[in-house]
C-alpha cells in the first residue's frame, strides 16, 4: 500500500515529455488550472470596468449579454464580465493560502505524531480526530458572522481560518503513512549511520510523502474554494469584495435563478465548478501515477487484448494472437 | 517416530501413471509489443503420487509456470502456447477409466469444477492466503459447500474437524480467525484446506519458506505422510534446492523462464549436467566436513525484459563457448546419458533426464564437473554421500576453474 | 470490547473539547464579542433579562471567565442552550423541531449514497471494464463542485424548469396545501417528493467518493492471495466477489466516519438552497438575524451528531473486523 | 570430568570467539524487556525478549548468532547498535563503557554499523547510491570534504564491495540495482563510517540463492582485510558454519550454546541445537532426520520456569523445570569455548527419559570419508 515515489530521472524513458504530463487527466487538469491562475493574476487588470462600476443608476432590469457587456448586467447595472474577471483572484488566493497553511499544519502534526509515537502521538491523534469531527463550515459560518466586517474582507485571514478547519484530514493520512515509513529499514539505516532526527524527517521521510502531500494539498484547495464560495454565497463575506461567491450571493438575493437571468449566476458558478474539476482531475491523475494499478482501463469495445478474469488466465495462442 | 521415514520417499512406491502433462507451455506478461516472455516452452510430466520439484530463483518463472498450468495466473499473465493435460482418475477406484481434461481449453465452469477437487494449490504465505475476516471453519466448509452439494452442514463440519485433525490441529481451533493462529498453524490449515476434496495433484508454492526450520520440517513430514496415505502427487516449488534434493522424486531446474535441467533428485544431486544446476547446488554451504571457500554463481539473474541471446545463462557460465551466445540449446538427453538404440535427442521420454546445454551435444567432451557418471559405477543405492567411492566422484566434481581455497578462518581454529 | 472502550475515551474527550470550543469561539473573536453582536443585532429591543443571558453566554458582563464557563457548563447539563433572540423560544425547542428533518434527510441520503456507491465501486473494481471506469472522472465532477452549486443545478433543471419536483420546503404549506402534517400516506408521499432533490444533491456529492474508494480498495484486495484462493476453490463467482468486497469494505467504513462531518455541513448548505425545514435553514436564518444562541446551539448539536455517527461507524468496524477486536 | 561444573560454571560466561586482547565490542549482561500495552485497567505485560547475554566480538572474527524467529537475535543486534536501548547491561567499545548521551551516541555510530535484512527497504528509493554513501562520509569525516575527495571516496567504497566499474553504479537509484547489488551498497555505506564492528542482521536471507555466497564472501574478505569484528545474525545454521568462527545459538531470548562453528555443528551439545541441525535441509543426510523436541517457542511474556527449552526437550529432567541451567563446558570440547546451558552436562543430573544419556552422541556424526569432497556443498 505504501506509495513509493519513483525517482524523477529515469534512464531510457521514452519520449521527452515528463511522465506526469503523459496522463491525460493531469494534462487537462493543469491546463484548466493554468487558465484560471492567469485569470486570477491578470483578470482584474484586463477587466474593462471596475467591479463597482455601474452603467446606469436608473435602470433596474438586468440586461442579457450584448456586444457592450459581454456577460450582461445585473439589476444594479454592474458589468458582470468585469466582475467575473475580477472575482477569481480572491477565490483562488484564499483557497491557495488555505491549502498551504492547512498542508503545513498537517505535516507538522501528522508527521510528528507518526514519527514520535507514544504519548505525543496519542495527544496529536486525539486533536486531529476532534478537528475531523467538527463541522468546519458551520464553525466558519459562526466565526465569520462574529468577525467585524472589515476582517471578512481580508483574504489571507479568511484563508488561514479556512485552513484551521481543513488540516485534520491530511494530518491523519500523513500520520498513518509516516508510521509505515518509520518502520522502513532505511530509516533505521540512517539512524545507524548517525543521521539526526530532523534530517531523517526532512530527507528520508518527507520525500516519500510527497505524493500524499500533493494530494492532500489539492484536496484542501478544493475544500477551500468550496468553503469560501459557500460563505460568500451565504452573505457572510464582506460583499464589497468582488468574488464569484459574492456575485452568486447578489444573484440569489435578487432571485436571479428563478427569474431566468442565467447570465448572472451561470458564469461564476461555472468558473467555480471548472476550478474544482481541474483540481479533481489533477488529484485523480496523481493517484494513478503513484499507484499505477489504479489506472483506469482504457480498453473499450474496440480493444483486441485478452480479457483478464481472476482465476481464468486467458489463453491466446500465437497463431490467433497478435504477438510480434 | 516412524513417520519420519516418509520424508525421503521410497522411489519404488511411486506410480508411473501420468497424471499431469505440460507440453511447450509459453507464458507472457502483458500483451502486444510490451509483452515479456516469462516461461518458454516448458515440458513437464507429473506421475501419480510423485513429488516433482520446481527449483529456481526469483524471476526464473517457476511460480509463473505453476500458476499458469492451473490458469490461476493473475493479469497481465497470458498463456500464449502449449498444452496442459490433466489425466483424472475417479476417486476410490484404482482401475477406473481415465478422463483427460485439456486445462487450457477448459471454460470457467469446467475449471471451477475440477480445480481444488482434483488439482489444489497451497500458497506461499498462509498469512495472506487465508481470509482474515472469516473463521477457519467457514473457510474449510465453503469449499465443501461448493463441490459437495449433498453434504449436510453437520457432515461438512465433521469433515472440517477431520481435516484439521489430519494436519495436527485440534478441533477447538475451528472457530478461530487466522490472525489468532501461529504461522505454522496457518500453513497447516492451508494444507488441510487443499486436501479437503482429496485432490490428485497438489501444487505447493514455497509452502514453508516463511517458516522456521523446525516448523518447516514438521510440516513437510506431515505432508509426506499424508501423501503416502492419500496418494496425491505434489508439484513443490522452492528456491531451496537443498531441501528439494531431500524431498522430491524428480526435479526440474528453471532459469530465466526455461527448464534447463530435468532429472531425478538423485541424478541431480550426484551428477548435475547443467552448469546452472551445478552452480545452484554449489551455493548451499554444507553442514559437514571441512570448510572451503565456495563461489556461488557470479553475476545476477537476468531480468525478463533484457534476456541474453542464445543460452540465457551464458553470461554467468564459466564453461560458455561462442555457440552459447548465439544459439539456444535444446532440452535434450545429454550425450553421455543416452542409451544406445535410443537416439532421441529431440524427443526424450518423460522419465529420461534432460539438460539444455551445448556441452552435452556429443560434439565435445563435457567438462568433468558436468560429466559425473550416473548411476555411479559401484552399486550403492541411495547413499552415495557416505559411500566409500565418494572421494573418486568428488575429485571430478570439483569445478575446474575454481581452485579449492581453504577457509581463511580455519587456520586459527583448527 | 476493550478496543471500543478505548475509543469511547476519545469520544468523551472530543465531546468535552467541542463544548469548550463552543464556549471560547465568541471570546476569540477580535474586539468585544458582545459589542459586535449588539452592533449587528437587528432585533431592536432587548429585554434586560435577555441582555443578561447574552452577557452570561458571551462575556462582557461582570463575571470572571471561569465563573462564566461553569455557568455555561451547568446550563448545558440541564439541556439549557439559551434563548433564541429572534424567535423568543428556547434554543432547545427550536432544535427539537429542526433536527428530525435534517437527520431524516442526511441519514437517508448518506445511507443510499453509501450503499449504491459501494455497490458500483465493487463492480467497477471487480470487472475493471472501460465502461465503468470512464464514469469515474464524471463522478468526480459531483465531488469537486460545492454543494450549493450542485443543489442549485438540480433545483433549476429538475425542479424549476423540469417541474418534476418541488423546489423548496419540506412539504406543501400555505393556502393551496392539500396535506395535513402527521403520519398519513399523502403527507409522507409529499415529504418524500420534497426530499428527493435535496437528498439527491447530498447523495450525488458523496457518491463519487464511495465509488472511487471502494473501486481502489477492491483492486488492492483482489491482489490478495485469499481472493485467488477463493476463486481457485471453485466457489461461485458471487462468493469470490463477496470475499473481496467484505475485506475491501473495511477501509470504506473508516472513511465513512472521516467524511461524515463534511457530508453533514454540505447537507446543511443544501437545505439552505432548498429552504428545507432542517437545521440548515435555521442556522441561515439565525445568521441573517444574528441569533447567536441558535447558531451556537446548532453547532453543538451537529458536532455531537457527527461524533455519534463516528461512534456508530467504529462499532460497525469492530463488528466487521475480527482483528480490530483484539487490538487493545 | 567430575569437576567440570565447578571450573566452568563461573558467574558470567562471555560468548564469542576467543582472541587475546580487548574485544572491539563487548556486551555485558544485556537484557531487554519490552512493555506491551494492556487494556484499560490491566497491568502492562513484559516481553522477555533478551535475557542476560554477554558477548565479545574480537577484531578480525565473525560471530554468528543463530536462532528461530522470535529468539531475540535481531533485538540483540539492534541493542548492539543502540537502535534499542537495553533494559539493563552495558556495552564496552574497545574496553570503554559506552555512554548514552547524544555525543557519545554519534561517536558510536562511526564505529559500529548495522546492515539490515531487506536490501529493498534499507535504501531509500528517492536517493541515489551517491547520496547513500556520501552522507556517512560527510557525517563522520570530522572535517569538510571537498567535492573531488568525496567522489573519490565513494568510488573507492563501491570498489571495496566489488561494485565495479564504480562509475556505473554511483548515480543509480536503488530500484535500478539487483538485490545483491543493493546489499553491497548497504554494506558499502556501513564501511563508509570506517567502523570497527559490522553487525549484519540476516544480510542474505532476502537475496537470490546464487548470489548469497557472493555477499557472505564479501563479509569474510572485509573481516580479513579490514580486521572488522562481524556479528552475523541468521536462521541458516549452514551459512553460519560456512562464514563464522564462532556460533552462538539463541532460544527464547537466551544463549543456549556457543562455541567454535565447526564444533557446534559437528557435535552439538544442547538439545535445541541438535533439533535445529536435524531440521535443517541437508541432502547429504543418509537417513531421514529424527526431530527431538517438536513444538513452538514459548511465549516470552511468561517464559517457562527453569530452562526455557524444557517443555519441548526430549531429555527434560525435574531439575530443568525448576532451575535455570548453568552454562557448562561441553564434554568433548577441545577448548573451553564450547559451552552449553544444559543440566545434562552436569554430571550430578542424569536424564530419566528413555533417550540415550550421552546427548552429544545422539546425533548422526558425519563419517570421515565425506569430508574429502570439499567442493560438494550440498
Amino acid at each position: 500500500m505504501s506509495p513509493v515515489l519513483r525517482p524523477r530521472r529515469r534512464s531510457g524513458g521514452s519520449g521527452s515529455r515528463p511522465r506526469w504530463l503523459r496522463s491525460p487527466k493531469v494534462a487537462a487538469g493543469s491546463l484548466i488550472l493554468l487558465f484560471f491562475v492567469l485569470l486570477a493574476v491578470f483578470g482584474p487588470m484586463a477587466a474593462p470596468h471596475s467591479p463597482e462600476w455601474q452603467a446606469s443608476t436608473l435602470d433596474n432590469v438586468p440586461h442579457p449579454p450584448s456586444s457592450q457587456f459581454w456577460l450582461g448586467t445585473d439589476v444594479q447595472q454592474h458589468d458582470l464580465f468585469s466582475q467575473l474577471l475580477a472575482g477569481g483572484r480572491d477565490t483562488l488566493l484564499i483557497a491557495f493560502v488555505g491549502g498551504l497553511v492547512a498542508t503545513a499544519l498537517s505535516v507538522v502534526v501528522g508527521v510528528s505524531a507518526g514519527f514520535l509515537g507514544g504519548k505525543a502521538d496519542e495527544v496529536l491523534s486525539i486533536l486531529t480526530n476532534i478537528f475531523l469531527a467538527l463541522p468546519g463550515l458551520l464553525i466558519l459560518m459562526v466565526v465569520m458572522k462574529m468577525m467585524p466586517d472589515g476582517d471578512t474582507g481580508n483574504p489571507l485571514l479568511i484563508g488561514a481560518v479556512i485552513a484551521l478547519s481543513a488540516w485534520a484530514w491530511g494530518a491523519r493520512v500523513l500520520r498513518a503513512q509516516t508510521l509505515a515509513l518509520r518502520n522502513q529499514d532505511y530509516v533505521d539505516s540512517a539512524r545507524v549511520v548517525g543521521e539526526g532526527r530532523v534530517r531523517i524527517i526532512l530527507f528520508e521521510i518527507l520525500p516519500n510523502l510527497l505524493p500524499i502531500l500533493a494530494s492532500s494539498f489539492i484536496f484542501t484547495v478544493i475544500y477551500g474554494i468550496g468553503a469560501y464560495a459557500s460563505l460568500a454565497w451565504l452573505g457572510l463575506i464582506n460583499p464589497t469584495n468582488a468574488s464569484w461567491g459574492t456575485m452568486l450571493n447578489t444573484a440569489q438575493q435578487f432571485s436571479a435563478t428563478t427569474s431566468g437571468t442565467w447570465w448572472w449566476y451561470g458564469p461564476p458558478a461555472l468558473c467555480i465548478a471548472f476550478v474544482g474539476i481541474a483540481l479533481a482531475l489533477l488529484n485523480f491523475g496523481i493517484d494513478e501515477i503513484v499507484n499505477p494499478r489504479m489506472r483506469s482501463t482504457r480498453r473499450g469495445l474496440r480493444s483486441k487484448g485478452p480479457r483478464f478474469q481472476l482465476g481464468l488466465t486467458p489463453v491466446v495462442r500465437a497463431e490467433e494472437g497478435t504477438r510480434p | 517416530m516412524t513417520q519420519t521415514q516418509t520424508l525421503n520417499p521410497s522411489k519404488a512406491t511411486t506410480g508411473r501413471e501420468v497424471v499431469l502433462e505440460i507440453r511447450g507451455l509459453d507464458v507472457d506478461y502483458g500483451f502486444g509489443p510490451d509483452a515479456v516472455r516469462a516461461v518458454s516452452g516448458a515440458d513437464l510430466t507429473l506421475h501419480r503420487g510423485e513429488v516433482l520439484g520446481l527449483a529456481g530463483e526469483s524471476g526464473s518463472g517457476k511460480s509463473t509456470l505453476a500458476y499458469a498450468l492451473t490458469r490461476l495466473l493473475r493479469a497481465p499473465g497470458v498463456i500464449t502456447g502449449g498444452e496442459v493435460l490433466f489425466h483424472s482418475r475417479p476417486q476410490g477406484a484404482d482401475a477406473g477409466p481415465v478422463e483427460t481434461v485439456d486445462i487450457l481449453a477448459a471454460d470457467a465452469k469446467e475449471l471451477g469444477r475440477m480445480r481444488w477437487s482434483e488439482l489444489a494449490v497451497v500458497f506461499q504465505s498462509a498469512m495472506h492466503a487465508l481470509n482474515p475476516v472469516a473463521r477457519i471453519d467457514a473457510q474449510l466448509t465453503d469449499v465443501l459447500k461448493a463441490h459437495r452439494r449433498h453434504m449436510s452442514p453437520a457432515e461438512r463440519r465433521e469433515r472440517a474437524v477431520e481435516l484439521l485433525r489430519m494436519v495436527g490441529i485440534s478441533a477447538d481451533r475451528l472457530r478461530s480467525y487466522p490472525h489468532e493462529l501461529s504461522g505454522g498453524m496457518r500453513q497447516r490449515v492451508m494444507i488441510a484446506m487443499s486436501l479437503a476434496l482429496e485432490p490428485q495433484v497438489v501444487i505447493m508454492d514455497e509452502p514453508t519458506t516463511a517458516l522456521d526450520v523446525v516448523t518447516q520440517r514438521e510440516i513437510l513430514e506431515e505432508l509426506m505422510l499424508l501423501r503416502e496415505r492419500l496418494g496425491f502427487a505434489v508439484v513443490f516449488i522452492t528456491h531451496d534446492l537443498s531441501l528439494l534434493l531431500e524431498l522430491a522424486d524428480s526435479i526440474a531446474v528453471m532459469y530465466a523462464g526455461r527448464i534447463v535441467e530435468r532429472a531425478s533428485a538423485a541424478e541431480l544431486f550426484r551428477a548435475p549436467r547443467h552448469p546452472y544446476s551445478l552452480g545452484l547446488k554449489g551455493s548451499f554451504p554444507s553442514l559437514h566436513g571441512e570448510r572451503v571457500r565456495m563461489e556461488g554463481i557470479p553475476g545476477a539473474p537476468p531480468s525478463l525484459k533484457s534476456m541474453p541471446s542464445g543460452c540465457a545463462f551464458h553470461p554467468r557460465c564459466k564453461f560458455a563457448v561462442d555457440r552459447c551466445k548465439v544459439d539456444l540449446p535444446p532440452l535434450a538427453t545429454p550425450a553421455m546419458d543416452r542409451i544406445d538404440g535410443l537416439p532421441d535427442v529431440s524427443a526424450p521420454t518423460p522419465t529420461q533426464r534432460v539438460s539444455s546445454c551445448w556441452l552435452h551435444d556429443g560434439q565435445q567432451a563435457a567438462p568433468d564437473a558436468l560429466a559425473l557418471p550416473f548411476p555411479t559405477p559401484v552399486h550403492l543405492p541411495d547413499q552415495v554421500a557416505t559411500a566409500p567411492n565418494g572421494d573418486t566422484a568428488s575429485g571430478a566434481d570439483r569445478v575446474p576453474s575454481s581452485t579449492t581455497v581453504t577457509h581463511p578462518t580455519l587456520g586459527s581454529t583448527s | 470490547m476493550r478496543a471500543l472502550l478505548r475509543r469511547l475515551w476519545f469520544y468523551l474527550v472530543a465531546a468535552f473539547a467541542a463544548i469548550t470550543l463552543n464556549f471560547f469561539i465568541p471570546r476569540m473573536v477580535p474586539g468585544s464579542a458582545l459589542q459586535n453582536f449588539l452592533a449587528k443585532m437587528n432585533t431592536a429591543s432587548l429585554t434586560p433579562s435577555q441582555l443578561q443571558a447574552l452577557e452570561a453566554q458571551y462575556g462582557g458582563g461582570h463575571q470572571g471567565l471561569v465563573a462564566q464557563y461553569l455557568t455555561y457548563l451547568g446550563n448545558l447539563f440541564h439541556g439549557n442552550l439559551g434563548m433564541s433572540t429572534s424567535l423568543s423560544t428556547p434554543v432547545s425547542t427550536v432544535l427539537g423541531n429542526d433536527l428530525p428533518w435534517t437527520i431524516g434527510l442526511v441519514g437517508s441520503a448518506t445511507v443510499i449514497a453509501f450503499l449504491v456507491g459501494t455497490l458500483i465501486g465493487v463492480l467497477a473494481g471487480w470487472r475493471r471494464s472501460g465502461l465503468l471506469d470512464s464514469l469515474l472522472p464524471a463522478a468526480t465532477f459531483f465531488q469537486a463542485v460545492p454543494y450549493f452549486i450542485l443543489a442549485s443545478l438540480l433545483m433549476l433543471t429538475l425542479g424549476f424548469y423540469g417541474g418534476m419536483f418541488p423546489t423548496g420546503g419540506a412539504y406543501d404549506t400555505g393556502r393551496f396545501a392539500t396535506v395535513t402534517p402527521g403520519w398519513n400516506g399523502p403527507f409522507m408521499a409529499n415529504v418524500i417528493d420534497h426530499a428527493a432533490l435535496p437528498a439527491a444533491t447530498v447523495a450525488l456529492a458523496s457518491i463519487a467518493g464511495w465509488i472511487i474508494g471502494m473501486r481502489n480498495m477492491m483492486i488492492t484486495t483482489m491482489d490478495e492471495d485469499y481472493v485467488l484462493v477463493a476463486a481457485a476453490k471453485g466457489l461461485p463467482r458471487w462468493r469470490v466477489v463477496a470475499v473481496a468486497a467484505r475485506n475491501a469494505l473495511l477501509p470504506s467504513i473508516s472513511n465513512f466516519a472521516l467524511s461524515i462531518s463534511l457530508v453533514v455541513t454540505g447537507s446543511i448548505v443544501t437545505e439552505i438552497v432548498f429552504n428545507y425545514a432542517g437545521v440548515g435553514r435555521e442556522i441561515f436564518n439565525a445568521a441573517q438575524a444574528a441569533d447567536y444562541p441558535v447558531m451556537q446551539g446548532i453547532l453543538l448539536v451537529v458536532t455531537f451528531t457527527v461524533l455519534g455517527a463516528n461512534l456508530l461507524a467504529d462499532i460497525v468496524y469492530v463488528a466487521l473486523d475480527p482483528r480490530a477486536r483484539k487490538v487493545a | 570430568m567430575t569437576d567440570i561444573a565447578d571450573t566452568v560454571n563461573v558467574e558470567r560466561v562471555v560468548h564469542g570467539p576467543d582472541r587475546p586482547g580487548t574485544p572491539a565490542l563487548e556486551a555485558r549482561n544485556l537484557t531487554k524487556h519490552f512493555k506491551v500495552h494492556g487494556g484499560l485497567g490491566r497491568g502492562a505485560g513484559v516481553v522477555h525478549a533478551v535475557e542476560d547475554i554477554s558477548l565479545a566480538l574480537p577484531r578480525g572474527t565473525v560471530t554468528a548468532v543463530v536462532g528461530e524467529s522470535g529468539s531475540g537475535k535481531s533485538t540483540l543486534a539492534r541493542m548492539l547498535t543502540q537502535l534499542i536501548s537495553p533494559t539493563s547491561g552495558e556495552l564496552l567499545l574497545d574496553g570503554e563503557p559506552v555512554r548514552g548521551d547524544a555525543k557519545s551516541r554519534r561517536a558510536y555510530t562511526s564505529r559500529v554499523h548495522l546492515v539490515l535484512q531487506d536490501p529493498f527497504s534499507s535504501l531509500n528509493s528517492v536517493h541515489t547510491v551517491r547520496y547513500h554513501l556520501e552522507r556517512p562520509l560527510k557525517l563522520h569525516a570530522g572535517r569538510r570534504l571537498g567535492r573531488e575527495e568525496l567522489e573519490r571516496r565513494v568510488l573507492d567504497l563501491l570498489e571495496r564491495v566489488s561494485l565495479t566499474p564504480a562509475d556505473n553504479y554511483i548515480d543509480k537509484y536503488p530500484h535500478e540495482l539487483s538485490g545483491g547489488q543493493r546489499q553491497r551498497v548497504a554494506i558499502a555505506r556501513g564501511l563508509a563510517v570506517e567502523p570497527e564492528v559490522l553487525l549484519a542482521d540476516e544480510p542474505v536471507s532476502m537475496l537470490d540463492v546464487s548470489i548469497r555466497l557472493g555477499v557472505l564472501n564479501l563479509l569474510d574478505e572485509l573481516r580479513e582485510r579490514e580486521q572488522l569484528a562481524i556479528l552475523y545474525v541468521t536462521h541458516d545454521i549452514a551459512s553460519a558454519r560456512y562464514l563464522a568462527d564462532s556460533i552462538v545459538v539463541m532460544y527464547a531470548g537466551e544463549i543456549v550454546e556457543s562455541g567454535d562453528a565447526v564444533r557446534i555443528t559437528d557435535a552439538p551439545a544442547h538439545p535445541y541445537t541438535q533439533l535445529l541441525l536435524s531440521a535443517a535441509p541437508d541432502p547429504e543426510r543418509a537417513e531421514p532426520p529424527v526431530l527431538r523436541g517438536r513444538g513452538a517457542p514459548p511465549s516470552l511474556v511468561s517464559p517457562p520456569s527453569g530452562c526455557r527449552f524444557h517443555p519441548r526437550c526430549p531429555f527434560a529432567m525435574p531439575v530443568c523445570a525448576e532451575q535455570a541451567p548453568p552454562t557448562l563446558q561441553a564434554p568433548d570440547a577441545e577448548s573451553a569455548r564450547h559451552v552449553a546451558a544444559c543440566w545434562l552436562l552436569d554430571p550430578e543430573h542424569t536424564p530419566t527419559t528413555s533417550a540415550e544419556p550421552d546427548v552429544p552422541q545422539t546425533r548422526h556424526m558425519p563419517s570421515p570419508q565425506r569430508h574429502e569432497d570439499p567442493t560438494d556443498p550440498a
